[in-house]
C-alpha cells in the first residue's frame, strides 16, 4: 500500500484554519486533533498569511489557455489540497482590548475580517470568530462590541465566541465550545460542497464523462470527509463504473496512455471500495468486488512493448488486496460463508493467494520488461528527461520551461514508453520483489499449515534465486522440498527439484552433492511415468524420461571414471574426482540413495563354530538405469580380522587394487555388474576366529580410482518393514533364493567359544562323615590346550537348590555351628602351586587360579568339605581359562553329588544299683512306658551305659569315649552334684560297619537337686587308615530327675548256694526319712525253697534306721533261681514295690563247687558284675 | 474443459496423474494437484469448517487458481480424486457425476490381482478407460 | 442300476451353495500374484498353478459326480461334452462349447467365451508366459484322471493374451475302463 | 445380477492355498506359510473393500468401519453378518461368527491330509488337520486386515477358534 499517497491510503480528516493570536495555536490544534473525530488544524500567525488558502495561485494557471493539460480525470493534487490547505472552517482570533478602547486597533479587526472574508469566499469556507479575554476581565466585553464585531464579520451570534486562555476550567470549556463550532461547520461545508458537485452529476451538467468519474470522485471523497461510508461507497462504485466506460469510448488521449490512465485512477477506485468493504466487514463483497476488478481488466494488456506495465499494474492490485485482507483481522471469515457458496473456495479468503498472484504477475511483467528492453532502440534521446507526471492522475508530459512559466506539454505514446522503460531500468530488478512476495505467501501458507501450497512458494522462490544466478540461496531453498516430495513420492516434482539442485551443485563445484543427486535421478522410477507425454520447463534436467536419466547416468560414470566425455564434456563444468578430489559417499538405511545401491547380508547359520567357516550371502541391487560395473567390493565386519575383498577381474588394473592392504582376504571374480533391479548374489565362506558376535557393518564399492560408495549392510529379515519403493509398483524380488534365509536371514551371526579340551575330575570317595574334613581331589589335566590363567570355581548347593542354610537357622547369624555343610579350603599341591594369586573361599563358594599348564600337564587340589548335619550337597566346578593367550576364554563345568552321613549312632541306658532298691516315688506315680526321663536316687550310685554303633560303611577306628560336662553345666553348678567315673580307658578299638561299642560310667548324684545334667558323650574317632585325621563327635546326654527315696530295701544273700545246704537271706528296709514309717511287708512261697521267717505282717521301722527281716532258706533244686520275692508296702505313701527280678535270682549249684576267685569274675557277665571302685 | 485428473493414496502419494493439456503446463499441473492436497486435508481433518459435506465423498471446489478449478473427491478408503478444469463455472452435479464413473473405472483397476494395494496404477485399460471418460464429459454449464 | 440322465448344469448350479463370484476371481488373482512373488519364474508358476487344479480336479470330480448324476463315463467324447455342459456350468456358472474333434475323436478344444477367474485380469508386461488360467487345465486333467482318462490339457487361446475366446485343448492319452473305480455307488 | 459360483470353487481354492504352501512351498517352515497366505488374504481385503464402499459416506470413527466389516462386508461373503461383536474401546474389537463357513468344510475336510501326505513324506503329520485348520484362518484374518487398513486403520488381527464352529476373529488396532 505504500504505492499510494498518504491522503489516498487513510480516510480523510476534516481541516480547519486558525488565524492571528499565535500564542493560542498550539493548545487549540493539538485538542482539535484529539476530538472525536479529530480535527486538522492550518494555523496561520497573523492574517497577512491568509492568502495561503486562496485560490488564486493555480487558478489563475488554469486559466491559462493549454488546451492539453486542461482535460484529465483525476488532479493529481486535488486530494491532497482539500487535506491539507483549503480548511472546512476558519476561526479568527481577536483580542478583546482590539475590540474595546482604541480605534486604530478595531480598524486593524475590521480590515483583518475583510481580507479574510474575500479569501474565504470563493470557497464558501464558513468563518468562526473568537475574542481572547483574560479570565479576570471577561465582564469587560461589551455586548454591543460583539454585535458590532459580528455585523462585521457577517456570521450569526452564536459563531461569535469567547475564548478564555487563563483559566484551566474556561480554558476547557473554550476549547470544547470551538470543538464544537468547527465540527458543526465542518460537516455543513463538506454537505454543501458535496450537494454542489453532486447536483451537477445529477443535472448530467458535465462537459465530458471525465468529469463525470471525477465528480463521483470529489462526492465520495467529500462524503468520506463527513464519515458517511455507504455514500462514499456509492460514489466510488459509480465512478469505477463509469470510468469502466471509458475504456471504449474516451478518444481524448492516445491509447496506451489513455489506458494507463484509466488504470491507475481505476486503481483508486478500487483502492478506495475494497478499504471501505474490508473496513465494514464485508469480506465477502470485498473479494466478489476484486474477483471482478480483476476480471475486467486483465484482459487489458495493451500493447506488447508497455505490457509490463500492465502486468506491474495487475501485481499490485493483487499485493494490495492481499495486504488489505491481512491488516483487516476479518481475515478468519464465517465457515458457513465458504461453504455455501461453491463457486469462492477458503483459499481466496487467504492473503497468501493473492501474495503469491502477485508473485506471478510480477514475474510476467519482469519477463515482458526484458523482452521490451531488449526491443528497445540503443541510443536513448534524453527528450525522455524532461518528462514528469502531469497534473492528472496516471498522466505524464513534458515540461517545456518558457522563461518565466512553464508549460506542460503532452507527450507521445513513444515518448511514453521510451520514458517508462528508461524509467524500469532506473529501478532495481524485480527478482527481490518477486521473492519477498512469495516469502509471504509462503510464511502465510505455513501459518496455516498448508505445507504443500508453502513448498510450491519455496519452489518458486528457489528458481528466482535460481535465474539471479544465486546459486547458494537456490540449492538451499531447493533442498527443503526435497524431503516432501520424497516422502509423498511425488517423482516428477522430485525430479525437477533434483536438476536444479544437480545444477547448482555443478555452478558451485560440489561434486558430492552433484555425484549424489545425478545418482538419486538416474535411479527415480521414471518408468512410472514416462508413461505420461513429454513435459517441458521441467528445469534444467529437462523433461522426464528414460533417455535423459541414462544421460545423468553416464555422465556421472564418465566422471567417476575420470573418463573424458565426447560432446558433453564440457557442460559438466567443474565437476570432477581424481587424486585430488577423491570421492566417498555413505548410504544408510535412509538414505534416499538406497536405490542407486542397496546390500543385502546374510549368515545362513544363526550360531557357528569358532573356526569353523560358515556361507555368507551377500547381495546387491541397484535402480541405476544402465548396468553399473563395480570395480571391487570391500566387506567389512565387526570382527576385521573377516574383512575381505571381490575383484571384479575385468578391473584388475585399476588403481583401487593398489591399495589392499596386503594380508587381506582377496576374492576374484570375472565381473561385477548390476543391471537394473536385479539382485547380484553372491555367497561365500568365512571363518571366524574369536567368539561372540560376527556382523557386517559396511560393503564398499569401489568405482573408478577415487570413487566408493560405502553401503550400510542390511538384514533381509528387516527389509520387509523398509521397501525400497514405498508407492511404485515394481516387482521386489527377495535378496536371496531361499526364502527362509529372506525371510529371516541375519547381517550378524553368533559365533560360540571353542570346544574345552581339558579333563576336569572330581575324584569322589563315598560319603563323607558328618564332623569329619572331607578332601575331595579335584584334577584337570590338559589335552589339546594349554591353559592359561585358568579359574576354579567351586560352589557348594543343596541338592533341593536351597541354601545351605535350614531356613530356621539362617536368622541367627550363620556362624559356621548352624551351617550344615561347608567349604573349609582348596588344598594345593605345594608343588606345583606356583601362583597364589586369586584364593577366595567362603562358606559354600571358593575360586582358586589355576597355574599356566602346557598341553599334556595336569593339576590337582583338594576340595575341604566339613558337614555338620547328614546332608546331601551338589558340588558345581568350573574351570575357565584361555587356550592361549588373549584369546577368549573357554568354560567347563563338572557337577557331583556327594552325600554326607552320620558316623556314628550313639545311645545310652541308665541302671540302679543291685539288689538295692530305692522308693522312688515319681516311678511309681507315672505310667510306666514313659519310663525313660530317668530319676535317679540321691547318693546312690548308679550305673550309666553308653553305646556307640559304627553306621558307615567303613570301618571306624574308636579312640577313645569319655563323658565332659557341658561347658553350660559348669557354669550353674558351683559344687560338684555329682561324680561320674568311667571304667579304665580302653585303647582304640576298631569298630566294623554295624558293631556297636559299650562303656559303663558309674554315676553318684550327692546333692539333692531336683536336675542333674549328665554332660555329654565325647567320642573320638577317625577312619581306619593313618592318613585320615581324628574326629570328635559329641552327643549331650539327656538330664535326669534326682530324688532322695524315702525307703531302700537292701536283698543280702551270698552270692550263690548249693542244693539242700540253707543260707540265710536278708531284706534290710532302711527308712531315709526322719518319720515313723509303717510298712506292711510279705513274702510269696516259692517252690525251690523251704523258708523260715515271717510271711507276711506290719511293722514300723523308726526314722533313720533300718529294719531288717530275715529268713532262712533251703534251695529245693538247682540252678539259677528266684528267691521268694518280698513285696513291701508303705503305708504313708501307699506304695508297694518289690525289687527287681534280676536282683532277686541266686544261683544253686547241684553240689560245692570248688573254684578259684578268678574265674569265677569272669565268668560273670559284664552287666551284672560292674566294675566298681568305690571312693 | 479437463486438463487433469489425479488418483493420490494415503500417503498423499500419486497413484495416477494424467494430463489432458498440450504438454508444457504438465508439471504445473501436478503442483497444482499436490497444493490441492492441502485444502483436502484441512477439510477432512477440521470437519467443523466443512459443515454439512462432512462425510460426502464429493468434496467440491478445492480451490481456485487463475485459469483453473480444482475440484476434490475421497473414497471412503482414503483414496483422493483431484480433478482439475479450465472450465470457469461448473455445476457441481456434472463433477460428481463425472467422478462417480471416474471412482468404477478406479475400483475395476485396483481389482487387478496384480495392482498391489497402495502402489501406482499401472494399468493401460485404466488409463484407456479415463480418457474415454474425460472425453466424453463436458462441463459446459447450459446458461 | 438304470443309466440315470445327466441332470442339466443350470438345474445342478441352480440348487448347489454359491457365492459372490468377485470373492473367488480376486482371491485366485490374489494367489497367483502371491506366486509370481514367491517363485519368481514365470514357468514354476504354470506349473504349481496346473498342479493345484490338479489337486482340486481329483477331489471335485467326487461332488460331480454325486450331483450330476453322472454314473459312468466310458466315452471319451460324452465326458468332454458334460465336462463342457454340465462340469464348468455347475461349478463356475457358465459352460463352454466342444470343438474341434480330430479324426480318431481323442482330442478336442473347450472354448470358453466367458470365464470368471479373469474379470478385472490384466497381464503386466512382466507376467508374458504366464498362463493365468492354468488352474482349470490342472482342474480338468486332475478329473479325468479320476475317472482314468489320462489327458493332456494345454491352452492353445488365452484372452488375456490378446486372443478372442479362451480355448483349452484336452488331448486323450489313455484310458482305462477295467480300473474304473466307481463300481456302484449307492 | 450379481455374479456368482459354486461354493466348492472358493473352498477347494482356500484348502489348495493352505495346503500347497504348508505341504509343498514352504513345508518346513510354517511360519512363513502363515505370512503368505495371510498377503494373500490383506489383498483381498482390500480390494473387496474398495469395491464394497463405493456410493457410501465415509465412516466418522474406527467403530463405524467395524460394524461395517461386521454388517455388510461379512454379508457379501458369508450371507450372514457377524453374531457378536465387543470391545474394549481400547481399540481392541472381538468379532464372532458362531458357524464360520470356511472352518465348517476345512476341519471335516480329511483329503487335507491325503493332498498332504501325497506331496510330502510325513513332516509335521501329526496334528496336521489342527495346524490345516489353523493355516486356513490366517487368509480371512489378512482379509480383515487388508479391509481395515484400507479404511485407513492399521491393525493386526488374530483368530481364536477355542470354541468351534465358532471362531472369534481379535482385532488390535495399532495407534
Amino acid at each position: 500500500m505504500e504505492h499510494y499517497p498518504e491522503e489516498l491510503r487513510t480516510p480523510p480528516v476534516t481541516l480547519v484554519c486558525i488565524v492571528g493570536h499565535q500564542d493560542l495555536h498550539a493548545t487549540i490544534s493539538t485538542h482539535l486533533h484529539s476530538e472525536q473525530p479529530p480535527i486538522n488544524t492550518l494555523a496561520l500567525p497573523d492574517f497577512t498569511k491568509i492568502s495561503i488558502i486562496d485560490k488564486s495561485p493555480k487558478e489563475n494557471d488554469n486559466q491559462l489557455p493549454s488546451a492539453y493539460t486542461s482535460s484529465g480525470i483525476i488532479k493529481r493534487d486535488w486530494l491532497l489540497k482539500h487535506r491539507t490547505r483549503v480548511p472546512a472552517v476558519v476561526a479568527a482570533l481577536f483580542d478583546a482590548d482590539q475590540l474595546s478602547g482604541d480605534p486604530a486597533q478595531w480598524l486593524q479587526v475590521c480590515t483583518d475580517l475583510e481580507n479574510l472574508k474575500a479569501v474565504i469566499k470563493g470557497r464558501n469556507i464558513k468563518l468562526v470568530v473568537v475574542v481572547v479575554v483574560r479570565f479576570n476581565s471577561k465582564d469587560s466585553i461589551t455586548e454591543d462590541s460583539l454585535a458590532s464585531l459580528r455585523k462585521r464579520a457577517e456570521v450569526d451570534a452564536k459563531y461569535v465566541i469567547t475564548f478564555i486562555p487563563d483559566d484551566a476550567s474556561e480554558l476547557n470549556q473554550s476549547l470544547n465550545r470551538l470543538g464544537n463550532i468547527f465540527g458543526e461547520l465542518a460537516v455543513t461545508f463538506y454537505r454543501d460542497e458535496g450537494r454542489r458537485v453532486k447536483t451537477r452529476l445529477e443535472k448530467k451538467s458535465y462537459g465530458s464523462i471525465e468529469f463525470n468519474v471525477r465528480y463521483c470522485f470529489k462526492v465520495a471523497i467529500y462524503a468520506e470527509f463527513r464519515r458517511d461510508w455507504a455514500e462514499a461507497l456509492r460514489m466510488y462504485e459509480d465512478g469505477y463504473h463509469a470510468l469502466r466506460e471509458m475504456i471504449g469510448t474516451s478518444t481524448r488521449l492516445p491509447p496506451i496512455q489513455r489506458l494507463v490512465e484509466i488504470k491507475m485512477v481505476a486503481e483508486q477506485f478500487h483502492f478506495k471500495i475494497s478499504t471501505l468493504l474490508l473496513h465494514g466487514g464485508k469480506v465477502v463483497e470485498a473479494i466478489k468486488w476484486f474477483r471482478q476488478h480483476n476480471a475486467s481488466y486483465k484482459k487489458l494488456t495493451g500493447p506488447t512493448e508497455i505490457n509490463f506495465f500492465h502486468w506491474e499494474w495487475l501485481a499490485r492490485q493483487f499485493l494490495v488486496f492481499a495486504e488489505l485482507l491481512e491488516t483487516t483481522n476479518a481475515t478468519i471469515s464465517s465457515p458457513a460463508s465458504t461453504v455455501a457458496d461453491r463457486t469462492s473456495s477458503d483459499w481466496e479468503f487467504r492473503p497468501a493467494y493473492y501474495y503469491q498472484l502477485a508473485a506471478q504477475y510480477l514475474k510476467e511483467k519482469k519477463s515482458c520488461v526484458e523482452i521490451a528492453v531488449s526491443m528497445m532502440p540503443a541510443e536513448t534521446d534524453e527528450s525522455c528527461d524532461s518528462i514528469v507526471p502531469s497534473l492528472y492522475v496516471g498522466q505524464y508530459a513534458r515540461l517545456l520551461d518558457l522563461g518565466e512559466t512553464s508549460v506542460m506539454q503532452l507527450i507521445t505514446d513513444e515518448d511514453y514508453t521510451l520514458f517508462a522503460l528508461t524509467e524500469e531500468g532506473k529501478k532495481l530488478g524485480d527478482s527481490t520483489e518477486i521473492i519477498a512476495l512469495l516469502k509471504k505467501a509462503y510464511e502465510a501458507y505455513n501459518n496455516l499449515k498448508f505445507q504443500r501450497a508453502a513448498s510450491f512458494c519455496t519452489l518458486l522462490m528457489a528458481k528466482e534465486y535460481f535465474l539471479t544466478s544465486d546459486y547458494t540461496n537456490s540449492k538451499q531453498h531447493f533442498d527443503k522440498l526435497t524431503s516432501l516430495y520424497r516422502q509423498e513420492g511425488w517423482v516428477t516434482l522430485l525430479w525437477e527439484v533434483l536438476g536444479y539442485l544437480r545444477e547448482c551443485s555443478r555452478k558451485l563445484s560440489s561434486a558430492q552433492d552433484f555425484i549424489s543427486y545425478s545418482l538419486e535421478m538416474s535411479a527415480l522410477p521414471i518408468s512410472s511415468i514416462s508413461s505420461l507425454q513429454e513435459m517441458k520447463d521441467c528445469g534444467p534436467a529437462g523433461s522426464p524420461s528414460l533417455k535423459q536419466v541414462e544421460n545423468i547416468h553416464k555422465e556421472v560414470f564418465a566422471i567417476v571414471r575420470e573418463e573424458t566425455l565426447n560432446e558433453e564434456g564440457e557442460n559438466m563444468g567443474g565437476i570432477e574426482v581424481n587424486s585430488d578430489h577423491p570421492l566417498h559417499l555413505e548410504i544408510d538405511l535412509v538414505s534416499p540413495l538406497r536405490v542407486v545401491l542397496l546390500t543385502s547380508v546374510a549368515f545362513h547359520e544363526q550360531i557357528v563354530k569358532p573356526q569353523a567357516p560358515t556361507s555368507i550371502t551377500l547381495s546387491l541391487l541397484s535402480q541405476l538405469p544402465s548396468p553399473v560395473e563395480i570395480d571391487q567390493l570391500e566387506i567389512q565386519f565387526n570382527q576385521s580380522e573377516c574383512n575381505f575383498i571381490i575383484v571384479n577381474a575385468q578391473r584388475r588394473e585399476s588403481s583401487s587394487i593398489s591399495h589392499i592392504h596386503p594380508d587381506r582376504r582377496v576374492e576374484t571374480v570375472p565381473v561385477i555388474q548390476l543391471f537394473t533391479n536385479k539382485w547380484l548374489r553372491l555367497t561365500y565362506d568365512i571363518k571366524s576366529v574369536n567368539s561372540g558376535k560376527l556382523e557386517c557393518t559396511y560393503v564398499i564399492a569401489r568405482i573408478g580410482p577415487h570413487f566408493s560408495i560405502s553401503c550400510g549392510a542390511e538384514s533381509p529379515a528387516n527389509m520387509h518393514d523398509l521397501p525400497l519403493w514405498k508407492f511404485e509398483e515394481r516387482l521386489e524380488a527377495s535378496p536371496t533364493k531361499d526364502p527362509a534365509i529372506a525371510f529371516s536371514g541375519m547381517k550378524v551371526t553368533q559365533v560360540e567359544e571353542p570346544d574345552p579340551q581339558v579333563d576336569l575330575i572330581l575324584g569322589s570317595t563315598g560319603p563323607a562323615l558328618v564332623g569329619e574334613n572331607f578332601l575331595l581331589p579335584v584334577t584337570l589335566t590338559s589335552k589339546g590346550h594349554s591353559v592359561e590363567s585358568g579359574e576354579l570355581k567351586i560352589n557348594l548347593v543343596d541338592t533341593r537348590g536351597v541354601g545351605l542354610l535350614s531356613p530356621r537357622e539362617t536368622e541367627h547369624t550363620s556362624s559356621s555351628d548352624n551351617l550344615h555343610v561347608e567349604l573349609l579350603g582348596v588344598l594345593c599341591d605345594p608343588t606345583q602351586d606356583n601362583n597364589d594369586g586369586i584364593r577366595k573361599v567362603q562358606q559354600s563358594f571358593g575360586l582358586v587360579s589355576v597355574p599356566f599348564l602346557n598341553v599334556g600337564d595336569s593339576w590337582s587340589c583338594n576340595l575341604e568339605i566339613q558337614w555338620h548335619r547328614p546332608k546331601p550337597i551338589m558340588l558345581y566346578v568350573s574351570l575357565g581359562y584361555s587356550p592361549s593367550s588373549g584369546a577368549p576364554k573357554v568354560h567347563i563345568h563338572k557337577s557331583l553329588q556327594i552325600e554326607g552321613k552320620t558316623p556314628v549312632v550313639i545311645s545310652h541306658r541308665l541302671m540302679l544299683p543291685f539288689r538295692r532298691d530305692p522308693l522312688l516315688l515319681s516311678r511309681l506315680k507315672r505310667s510306666p512306658e514313659s519310663g525313660q526321663t530317668v530319676s535317679l536316687p540321691v547318693n546312690e550310685t548308679s550305673i550309666l551305659v553308653v553305646n556307640a554303633t559304627n553306621c558307615t560303611e567303613v570301618p571306624l577306628k574308636l579312640l577313645s569315649m569319655s563323658i565332659s560336662e557341658d561347658d553350660a553345666t559348669q557354669k550353674n553348678k558351683a559344687k560338684t552334684t555329682c561324680t561320674i567315673q568311667s571304667g579304665i580307658d580302653n585303647d582304640p578299638t576298631l569298630l566294623v560297619p554295624g558293631e556297636e561299642f559299650k562303656k559303663v560310667f558309674t554315676v553318684k548324684p550327692e546333692l539333692n537337686a531336683s536336675k542333674l545334667n549328665l554332660g555329654s558323650v565325647c567320642l573320638r574317632w577317625r577312619r581306619d587308615h593313618e592318613s585320615s585325621k581324628e574326629v570328635v563327635t559329641k552327643q549331650s546326654l539327656p538330664d535326669v530327675n534326682l530324688e532322695s527315696p524315702p525307703l531302700v530295701i537292701t536283698l543280702e544273700c551270698p552270692p550263690h548256694g548249693v542244693l539242700g545246704e540253707p543260707f540265710t537271706y536278708f531284706a534290710r528296709i532302711h527308712n531315709q526319712t526322719k518319720l515313723l514309717q509303717e510298712v506292711k511287708f510279705s513274702l510269696s512261697d516259692s517252690q525251690s525253697f523251704v523258708l523260715s521267717g515271717p510271711h507276711n505282717d506290719t511293722t514300723f521301722v523308726l526314722p533313720l534306721s533300718e529294719y531288717i527281716l530275715s529268713y532262712k532258706l533251703v534251695p529245693l533244686s538247682s540252678g539259677s533261681l528266684q528267691l521268694p520275692r518280698v513285696t513291701i508296702t508303705s503305708v504313708r505313701y501307699s506304695a508297694g514295690f518289690q525289687p527287681t527280678t534280676a536282683a532277686s535270682t541266686i544261683f544253686i549249684f547241684p553240689s560245692k563247687p570248688q573254684f578259684l576267685s578268678e574265674p569265677e569274675k569272669k565268668s560273670i557277665p559284664a552287666d551284672q558284675a560292674p566294675q566298681q571302685i568305690t571312693a | 474443459m479437463i486438463v487433469c485428473i489425479a488418483v493420490v493414496g494415503h500417503q498423499n502419494n500419486p497413484l495416477y496423474i494424467q494430463s489432458f493439456t498440450e504438454a508444457d503446463d504438465a508439471l504445473k499441473l501436478h503442483h497444482i494437484v499436490h497444493c490441492s492436497l492441502d485444502v483436502v486435508d484441512e477439510r477432512v481433518n477440521n470437519p467443523k469448517k466443512s459443515g454439512p459435506m462432512l462425510n460426502e465423498t464429493f468434496l467440491g471446489l478445492l480451490y481456485p487458481t487463475e485459469n483453473y478449478k480444482v475440484y476434490g473427491y475421497l473414497t471412503n478408503t482414503k483414496v483422493k480424486f483431484i480433478l482439475v478444469t479450465t472450465d470457469l463455472d461448473v455445476r457441481d452435479a456434472d463433477v460428481r457425476n463425472f467422478f462417480r464413473r471416474f471412482h468404477s473405472a478406479y475400483l475395476d483397476a485396483v481389482s487387478n490381482p496384480f495392482h498391489v494395494p497402495g502402489k501406482k496404477i499401472t494399468s493401460k485399460t485404466f488409463a484407456e478407460r479415463v480418457s474415454n471418460i474425460v472425453k466424453s464429459v463436458s462441463f459446459h454449464t447450459t446458461g | 442300476m438304470a443309466p440315470a440322465v445327466p441332470r442339466s448344469g443350470d438345474a445342478i448350479f441352480a440348487n448347489v451353495e454359491r457365492v459372490n463370484a468377485e470373492l473367488f476371481t480376486l482371491t485366485y488373482g490374489a494367489i497367483v500374484r502371491q506366486l509370481l512373488t514367491d517363485l519368481e519364474e514365470v514357468e514354476e508358476v504354470n506349473k504349481q498353478l496346473d498342479q493345484m487344479g490338479y489337486n482340486i480336479g481329483i477331489r471335485l470330480i467326487d461332488e460331480f459326480l454325486a450331483k450330476s448324476n453322472v454314473t459312468r463315463c466310458v466315452d471319451f467324447r460324452e465326458t468332454a461334452e458334460v465336462i463342457a455342459k454340465v462340469g464348468f456350468k455347475m461349478f463356475l456358472g457358465v459352460t463352454a462349447s466342444v470343438t474341434n474333434w480330430d479324426t480318431e475323436g481323442t482330442s478336442c478344444s473347450l472354448i470358453l467365451d466367458d470365464n470368471p477367474l479373469v474379470d478385472f485380469v490384466e497381464l503386466p508386461d512382466t507376467c508374458q508366459g504366464l498362463y493365468y488360467c492354468n488352474i482349470l487345465s490342472g482342474v480338468v486333467r486332475g478329473a479325468l484322471e479320476m475317472v482314468s482318462m489320462k489327458t493332456e490339457v494345454t491352452w492353445i487361446r488365452d484372452m488375456l493374451r490378446g486372443d478372442d475366446a479362451f480355448e483349452l485343448q484336452v488331448k486323450l492319452l489313455k484310458q482305462v475302463p477295467e480300473e474304473y473305480p466307481y463300481k456302484d455307488d449307492e | 445380477m450379481v455374479r456368482e459360483v459354486s461354493e466348492s470353487c472358493m473352498d477347494s481354492l482356500l484348502t489348495e492355498i493352505v495346503s500347497s504352501y504348508c505341504n509343498r512351498f514352504y513345508a518346513t517352515k510354517p511360519e512363513l506359510a502363515a505370512r503368505r497366505i495371510e498377503a494373500i488374504g490383506y489383498q483381498v481385503g482390500h480390494q473387496l473393500t474398495e469395491r464394497y464402499t463405493i456410493e457410501r459416506p465415509r465412516f466418522n470413527d474406527h467403530l463405524e468401519a467395524i460394524k461395517f466389516i461386521c454388517k455388510d462386508f461379512w454379508f457379501e461373503l458369508f450371507k450372514k453378518q457377524i453374531d457378536n461383536l465387543k470391545t474394549n474401546h481400547r481399540g481392541t474389537f472381538v468379532l464372532q461368527d458362531n458357524k464360520f463357513r470356511w472352518l465348517s468344510r476345512v476341519s471335516v475336510d480329511p483329503s487335507v491330509e491325503i493332498s498332504g501326505a501325497a506331496q510330502e513324506p510325513s513332516v509335521m503329520s501329526e496334528n496336521k488337520s489342527a495346524q490345516a485348520t489353523g493355516l486356513h484362518l490366517y487368509f480371512p484374518c489378512g482379509i480383515i486386515r487388508g479391509a481395515l487398513s484400507t479404511l485407513g486403520i492399521p491393525c493386526a488381527v488374530t483368530a481364536d477358534i477355542s470354541n468351534l464352529p465358532a471362531c472369534s476373529f481379535v482385532i488390535r488396532i495399532k495407534v
